[in-house]
């Protein structure tokens, strides 16, 4: 079971039981959606953009604990962020779930999604909401 | 022989017996989606392609002729295991999703005029969904519910009402994959005769279950796969009535399908092999034919009383668990359960089983109208097979504890 | 490597290894109905049975992922056997027959309109016939066909009336089956493209004896089966560039092709699930991948080469007999071998060679409008494989010599 | 080789090279078609019926040495004989292409088929005409 106690860790966990900024601002700027049609998870992003940054972010949904946790982290490391740095960050949290990221396993908590390696079935569930909002930056760079 | 205890067939399926380290063999509880293969399942397979391969139906040469008898005697088995009245009313498909596609395409403009209705139930699986929704699209019908009531079960006050004058075709599933349902299809179809209606029955879950007899249920249509009935991947059936059959059209065109051929026109094969066109999955059938003499080794009779008593251990031990709520109550149920657990995400619970080496499904199982309906996105799914035993309900039951604990 | 001697395969073929009694192993020449499978093709289904065996797609537990990471995988492994853009763009079906009938149901309404036309060749197998034959007689389009001279070759003089301003498909085969012509397909192709018109090329005799390159031929559909391709039966493939197949609408409807469902609408999933409704012939694919492996550990390129020896070694001695007609002497041929014998049936010409452990189709071949244009009503057809060596060719012809001291 | 001279015997090359009654005749009463799809093997048989007797028949057609044959012996016993016993007889040569057949046996000529149950690939075309043939006293009989 220590594969097992290493997905379901306390970082996850709680972020799925107190999920941060988890409801929906009355306005946003930009509110993204991360759907897993496989599964059925579905979460709502919203952002305030202001410049080049991400002013506030806030998310709405419903999914398993790691999507939910792993929404909630991203969240969590959006404020006061710029854009480029926030992609250049999704990146890293992505290539974390497939092999070793050396700036992910410094960050404790992002480090505890790299667990899902072990979980093929379910790495999307750790990526999805990073898979967004990775697609929403890139057309916006564009 | 009618008895509590299957002979002790687990060995029979080497791929429950595997063991890696000191792990114990899986609980394989996935069954509704597709169930294991015996030993000689495989061991056909495996002896078609050593000693008789060859393309079936022109062959002149003797291992033609073996591999075009190996295939149609197992036409003959699936005619006497569905009790049809002819061999020529078993035609093979790729599985459920194709005998239904078959069947909703090439008789579809026979039966149904703009207006007509297709009725379906609550409970279908989206192979006996979309396809009859797409062609109520395409035709200018209206596609119709049976609903169902918080238990699972069809309501069946109103059925002279769907059942109507515009009503063309039936088509509705035997045991419900997401909720375990038996439907009381013989009651339901008798009703549908009187009016003339066509019926399909979805047996894709009931073929593994419950003696079937197509001529004693007096459907039109009776479909179902392989894959779910021990044999392999690749290979189903579709039963239909020879009448329906003839007046089909072929439902694809190429080799083995035609009398005669010109750049002008076609002439078409007699049945079965109208609706067999291009080389079919020959050694498939081969094993279909092993899966279902293996059926018949133990006894569908057998099966369906041992499958019962499991089914009422297992829902015992569920219903002791806290803050686990079982969907699909249908007083007459089947032994597929599923159920959502207090606070857990059926995927979460899913790969918290998996660790302890038991396989679960979950999600909407391909029924999603039935998750709407009980407002919820997915269940967690555990469904049993004449090779699980109460010490796998045991190991299910203990997991899901483990699951509870760690959530808590 | 480039010789014209291949490494010692045979032994990698149980069947061709069997020997009852004194006889000698089946010479197996029948190569373009059906080839044998190599041990590691069938030892990859068992592993899959015995290892691996759950449903794809959905599943959370460890086999089910594993499952379908096997089955995933072969589709990368087909996309770089074809040379596809995108893995997206392979498609798997039950076959060739399959394959083309999916385009031709999928595409049909999209692209042709009534006075439109189809063009096809005049030695396309059935599969690539009737499909569009039905289609233009559906919509009310016009089906033309490329001739061919008396030598089996397609005859291109006026291929530019043929592919005008009404022609929107071309389908054609690149080796047929019956003759053995190899068409030049890519050169007919530019042609097409030159005009728009969409090209779908049957590669089903093409695959085992060539190395194909959809990107290079710039195809837009491409199909084969397994099953000639030393792969299991009941396993096809159908390669289409990702902007037609994202145009077209799904084939069948069933559970992995959707992405939401309610009784009102549905809505498809991505590329390529789209087109796999239910549940797919997973041992059947894993069971293709290790046949992929098989061909290019040997290597097409030697494949090829060998075969095209094989070729000029048979053509030769079948030349030596008298009263021996080769049907199909185009300047490019492959490794098929079609002929009529003066006086005797060609059935009982297979059924003489059958006695003698020789075993070659007798019949049509799938192409009753090859044969009425040679006013016969069917050929003796020799088919060779990787595996089939001169001695065969050498039993082949004395087995003939037989056949005419018998009817003399 | 000794099954295979069993089906080739002299028998049927001799009547697959020189066949009773082959041609068209200018009339007839009845015309059967035997056809075998599969192979395309197809024959016209020509009768002509005189109250509850055959009196002629002929045939015409293409197919292999077998079912050249084996209509070639058909159309020989037609002649004279009542439709009843032909039914009869027809039954018995079908029953000897599955097993032993006691009257079958004795007529030498009809006997040679009966190897062709060692070539199940070749018994449709042993019993092609026969089994036209049944059918049309089967329903003439009705
Ligand atoms: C040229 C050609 N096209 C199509 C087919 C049909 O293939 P399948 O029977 O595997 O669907 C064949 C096989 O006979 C063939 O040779
Ligand atoms: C009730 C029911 N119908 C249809 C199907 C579809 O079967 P297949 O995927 O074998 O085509 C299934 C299997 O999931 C099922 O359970």
């Amino acid at each position: 079971m220590s594969e097992l106690s290493n997905l379901y860790q306390q970082t996850i966990l709680r972020h799925n039981k107190s999920p941060y900024h988890y409801g929906r601002p009355e306005t946003s700027d930009v509110v993204l959606e991360a759907y897993n049609p496989l599964c059925g998870d579905k979460y709502k992003i919203y952002l305030d953009v202001v410049e080049d940054r991400i002013d506030k972010a806030y998310f709405f949904g419903y999914g398993c604990a790691i999507s939910k946790a792993s929404t909630s982290v991203l969240v969590q490391r959006l404020e006061g962020k710029k854009l480029s740095a926030i992609l250049e960050l999704c990146q890293h949290f992505l290539e974390s779930l497939v092999r070793e990221n050396a700036d992910i396993a410094e960050d404790e908590e992002l480090a505890a999604f790299s667990a899902a390696r072990q979980f093929p079935g379910r790495l999307k569930c750790a990526s999805l909401s990073w898979d967004s909002l990775i697609e929403y930056l890139e057309i916006s760079e564009e | 022989m009618i008895t509590t205890k299957l002979p002790d067939i687990r060995t029979d399926f080497p791929l429950l017996c595997q063991t890696s380290g000191d792990l114990a063999p899986i609980a394989y509880l996935d069954n509704a989606a597709t169930t294991q293969k015996p030993q000689v399942v495989i061991d056909a397979m495996h002896h078609f392609y050593l000693h008789n391969n060859a393309n079936v139906h022109r062959g002149v040469y003797g291992l033609a002729v073996a591999a075009t008898q190996a295939y149609e005697a197992v036409r003959d088995k699936v005619c006497r295991f569905l009790n049809a009245a002819d061999r020529r009313e078993i035609v093979f498909t790729k599985g459920t999703t194709e005998s239904i596609n078959l069947v909703a395409q090439s008789l579809g403009d026979e039966v149904l005029k703009p207006g007509d209705e297709v009725l379906i139930t609550a409970m279908e699986h989206h192979s006996n969904l979309i396809p009859w929704q797409m062609l109520c699209k395409r035709i200018g019908a209206r596609l119709r519910v049976i609903p169902m009531d918080d238990r699972g079960a069809l309501k069946l006050e109103n059925l002279s009402d769907l059942l109507n004058d515009r009503t063309r075709i039936l088509a509705m599933v035997h045991i419900s994959n997401s909720l375990g349902t038996i439907n009381p299809v013989k009651k339901i179809i008798q009703k549908a005769r009187e009016k003339g209606i066509l019926v399909l029955v979805d047996g894709a879950q009931s073929v593994a279950h419950l003696p079937v007899d197509v001529q004693d249920l007096d459907c039109d249509f009776f479909v179902c796969s392989g894959h779910k009935l021990f044999g392999p991947t690749g290979v189903g059936v579709l039963y239909g009535k020879k009448s329906w059959l003839e007046r089909m059209q072929p439902y694809q065109y190429g080799g083995e399908m035609i009398k005669t051929v010109s750049f002008e026109r076609s002439e078409f094969a007699d049945l079965p092999h109208k609706f067999e066109a291009g080389t079919p999955n020959i050694a498939g059938v081969v094993g279909l034919g092993a899966a279902i003499d293996y059926i018949e080794t133990i006894g569908r009779p057998a099966i369906c009383y041992y499958l019962a008593n499991l089914a009422e251990y297992a829902l015992h031990q569920l219903r002791e668990i806290d803050g686990l709520t079982i969907v699909g109550n249908a007083p007459s149920r089947s032994c597929i359960f599923s159920f959502t657990m207090e606070g857990i995400h059926p995927h979460d619970v899913a790969t918290i089983l998996d660790q302890q080496g038991v396989a679960v499904r979950a999600g909407h199982h391909c029924t999603e109208p039935v998750m709407d309906f009980f407002g919820i996105p997915g269940t967690i799914r555990a469904s049993f097979a004449l090779y699980n035993i109460k010490d796998e309900v045991d190991r299910l039951v203990a997991g899901l504890r483990e699951a509870q604990h760690i959530f808590s």
